[in-house]
């Protein structure tokens, strides 16, 4: 669900940076289904993506080499992050993380105080390089206490930091709308202009078949904005669901209970 | 660094006309990445052709379509390292000297890098080039036909061209060269699919930097190809389909200058062109009879081709070719 | 910027074995451009053995094998963007928390960065990434595990491991990044020839900044090939031969990592050796068997080939090659 | 006899980067005679040339199509100027230009003052970008009163600017001896350590056969200094000559008078 959630997120005709894990599965998703024009880059080099052919299995990782069969350019990372991204060619990003906060910042680097981590994550590859220069985020990760956090642990990719206003006072470019895709509902931003009014705090707009607003209350543990034009999520279809599976060949992305 | 996407046409196809490109997507005023090594010939004449004004050429050294340019009335400021023609055109030394073209110096590899930081969303660049030389001193920063105006803050005054500031690790003296973010570039290539992927290889100088730090890039294209042709060797393409703007189909579009591959330079051609620009007579003589009365690249080599023969021409042509030894292996399964 | 070039074998010749490499050019102590896409493993290994210490990886990312030199007790610090393994260890967590292993992070683009600016000889580099993020904060830059002692100037101050400044053209904010010049560079690659010219395709992430920058560049190659080869496809080049000190004719060399055109990742074997990283027993384990237990690649693929058979390894190579639909034409006469 | 001589200046085994017009003769000259192992490289992208064969010409210009065949890497400007160049690699460089000065600072910008110029030059093209970096600058000019000044009408190109130490407080490396190879005679530079000690002034070291000491005295304006070992240079060989007329296909750089 969190998977073709995402994949819905992701525009025909945008160009689209993509990051590590879960992202890779759902932007393929996306390519097939209903974003065939979607420019599908990411961070190592490979820019546009287009499978040969439809019984390619959706790539494993940022430089897998089956990115390099289908791309219009095979270029580095100074191409694809600094060019596309920290160029301002890439229309949206999609990311998974471990934390989001409140203002969607994202925290790849740790749980807990620097001088007292719970645990070292891997830090941010290209997620703060994207945050800092890409107008429509998407992240995705799983609905869980531990991951939605009022200020994250530890802000690694700048959101809308502390909210209307902070992107720049920071001196980064205000930005559109960012979303959270997870396992339990969509969330967007309240920030019609990209930044500079509005609440700039997360929302929820969409709940997956199912599940009750007060479910994600209990998670999300903040006083939780929620859309007036709240709704459900039309479920997964047949062919999307045929797709994913096709496209995890290997069970790679599909970890059991965090899509 | 965000900035506004540039629109391109519904569906992925960019493919146009020189004319269509050069109205829609060129303006006056605009900063124009002319190109160094390979030059779109074809879309310097359909600026010229269209009365474009106010121009800003740049690029690491500016070729003589922009002394062509300049004399046309289409170019009156130029950022570069090297102005390629300028001993020779009495009208460009005239025009540089009475200020009706004005500019600021820098270097091959100053404009080169400081496209490249436009290219990746940088304000500015470091680069030694000109510690300790005249280009420092104020009175070459600010001379009577450089390009303040250009330089203008919001607030008023002038921004530097280069600066040099103490660097806050070491604490040595760093010179900064500011980004540079052309409006539009335009440039020749061996080829293009329709959706705009743009494959260049051979010496590059400041292309790819060129294309990837403008708004608009309008690229003449050798030959059209389809995808798959581009992502069968991905290694040459030097930017890909969403960053281009149009595509333009024009055989013999770098003429009178070479394109690896597929024909030497003109020299003898080149010569004469460049003769023609050394006095106003003349350059008026040339730009009449081969921009103003020739309406596309085509009825240009057509032109050609009737005066002084297909043999002229075809002599040109690149007939030996370098075969790859041992063809580098893609594949991944 | 000028430094002292690097001083080559007499003739041009490089071709070496990997401890005649490691032993020559890597230094305790040395900053070690590690690899972020194509590993050499085989250099990896090499280093453990010979025991070299107080290495400091860099890379946008780093990968197993710098967890694996970090164990080995070769690496003690660290400077990148994102740390593969990182959760799955526990040894390496631990020397985290303890001090053993000190770092500062950076991310995946500006690694890259100030590897590009240390290899075109600026000082810095602009890039936002960390605008408006706690890498910021005071606490985050010199905490208690960072690499204060790496970045202590002449005067005994300690230098930000990242500095905003205003601009000198429009006054906003602009975010510096040092240059970084690692003393060594170990990468894997496609081909070399024995001058030490490197050719790398497929996704590059990091890597011809990696060897520009590094003052001794070691490579092992899948292939060595005459210098014609090379010159035939001159654009899969990332380094000159001069750039290079060491070439090591090393089949392998990246497994159980991929490479491009030849095989593709272990992945089986990756999970089991990065799993034998999650506790000291198991890791000491895995380099007594692997790494200090054979001499050179070839005896570990030989070992390899003796414990699982060859079918295991052959079946990792690849067959499926894709074909240029129309290959680029070179020629220019 | 100045292609000759500048030839003669470049060294095996070194890497230099060649800059356009008769440096491009000289240097093919130097790699076909006695250089076969220095790099020529150029700075629009290729490096490391090797002529496929001993019938090829020398390039016309830095972005000669010959120089595509044989060469070991088709880079770009980046790769030649930043990396090669300002990287710190090339070891000599070859550049001609318009003037010089006693202290080796070269002028490719104008003849006269900034505001009143005799003559517009075309710019430095990557003469700045390599007098910053290099160490061994061969620079080649005929010996015409014109092109040699006290101070150069404009320093495009850093030589040892004002004399020892003017390197260093400019914010450059001190650089090792620099040499100008001219139509009558080759200079040196006062300067055992790269601009450290010494005057860092140009030094008569070598007269051309034929050429008296008081010939050149009386062009360059400034209280020339002579080399205790002034030496006349060998007269060119059979084979150089031979090999400049073969390599200069189609006359184009020897122009009568300038060579």
């Amino acid at each position: 669900m969190m998977i073709v959630a995402t994949a819905r997120q992701v525009r025909d005709g945008e160009s689209t940076i993509v990051g590590m894990g879960p992202p890779l599965l759902s932007a393929a998703l996306a390519k097939y289904h209903h974003a065939p024009n979607m420019w599908y880059c990411t961070e190592s080099g490979p820019l546009d993506w287009i499978p040969t052919s439809r019984d390619l299995p959706a790539p494993l990782g940022i430089a897998d080499h089956s990115l390099v069969q289908g791309s219009a350019m095979s270029g580095d990372m100074v191409d694809a992050l600094g060019a596309f991204v920290n160029g301002g060619w890439a229309q949206s990003a999609v990311l998974q993380a471990a934390q989001i906060d409140r203002f969607g910042n994202l925290n790849t680097m740790l749980a807990g105080t620097f001088e007292d981590p719970i645990r070292r994550l891997p830090g941010t590859g290209g997620n703060a390089d994207i945050g800092a220069s890409v107008g429509r985020v998407i992240s995705t990760m799983p609905l869980e206490k531990r991951r939605f956090k009022e200020r994250a642990d530890f802000r690694t990719t700048a959101g809308y930091i502390d909210g209307p206003g902070g992107r720049g006072e920071a001196g980064l470019a205000p930005q559109g709308p960012n979303t959270c895709a997870t396992t339990m509902c969509v969330f967007g931003f309240d920030t019609e202009d990209g930044g500079v009014t509005g609440s700039c705090e997360m929302v929820l707009e969409q709940l997956f078949p199912g599940v009750a607003l007060e479910e994600v209350q209990a998670i999300v543990p903040w006083d939780l904005k929620v859309s007036s034009e709240l709704s459900y999520m039309d479920p997964p279809t047949a062919e999307e669901l045929t797709l994913v599976r096709h496209l995890d060949d290997g069970g790679n992305h599909l970890i059991p209970g965090r899509y | 660094m965000a900035e506004p996407i540039n629109s391109w046409p519904s569906g992925r196809s960019k493919l146009m006309s020189a004319r269509e490109a050069v109205n829609r997507f060129v303006n006056d005023g605009d900063t124009i990445y002319s190109g160094f090594n390979i030059i779109s010939f074809a879309l310097t004449d359909e600026i010229i052709r269209q009365g474009k004004q106010h121009l800003k050429a740049v690029a690491g050294s500016v070729t003589p379509n922009v002394t062509m340019m300049s004399i046309a009335g289409s170019v009156d400021r130029i950022e570069t390292g090297y102005l390629s023609g300028t001993l020779r055109s009495k009208p460009f030394q005239e025009m540089m000297r009475d200020g009706r073209v004005k500019w600021n110096d820098y270097t091959n590899m100053t404009i080169t890098l400081r496209l490249m930081a436009g290219g990746l969303g940088m304000p500015f660049i470091c680069a030694n080039s000109f510690l300790g030389t005249d280009y420092l001193l104020e009175e070459t920063m600010n001379h009577s036909r450089s390009l303040k105006e250009d330089r203008r803050r919001e607030d008023g005054s002038i921004a530097p061209p280069y600066a040099v500031i103490d660097s806050p690790f070491d604490g040595r003296k760093a010179l900064l060269y500011p980004a540079l973010k052309p409006d539009v570039a335009i440039v020749h290539c061996q080829r293009a699919d329709e959706e705009g992927n743009v494959q260049v290889w051979g010496p590059r100088a400041d292309t790819k930097w060129g294309l990837w730090s403008s708004r608009n890039v309008l690229v003449t294209a050798e030959e059209i190809v389809p995808r798959s042709v581009i992502s069968t060797e991905p290694h040459f393409t030097v930017v890909p389909g969403f960053k281009v703007s149009a595509v333009i189909h024009d055989p013999w579009g770098a003429h009178p200058g070479g394109l690896l591959g597929h024909y030497r330079a003109d020299r003898a051609w080149g010569e004469l062109t460049g003769a023609s620009m050394t006095d106003w007579n003349s350059a008026r003589k040339y730009l009449d009879d081969w921009v103003y009365g020739t309406e596309e690249r085509a009825a240009y080599i057509a032109q050609y081709r009737e005066r002084f023969g297909d043999e002229m021409l075809e002599a040109l042509r690149v007939k030996d070719f370098m075969v790859p030894e041992q063809p580098a292996k893609y594949g991944w399964r």
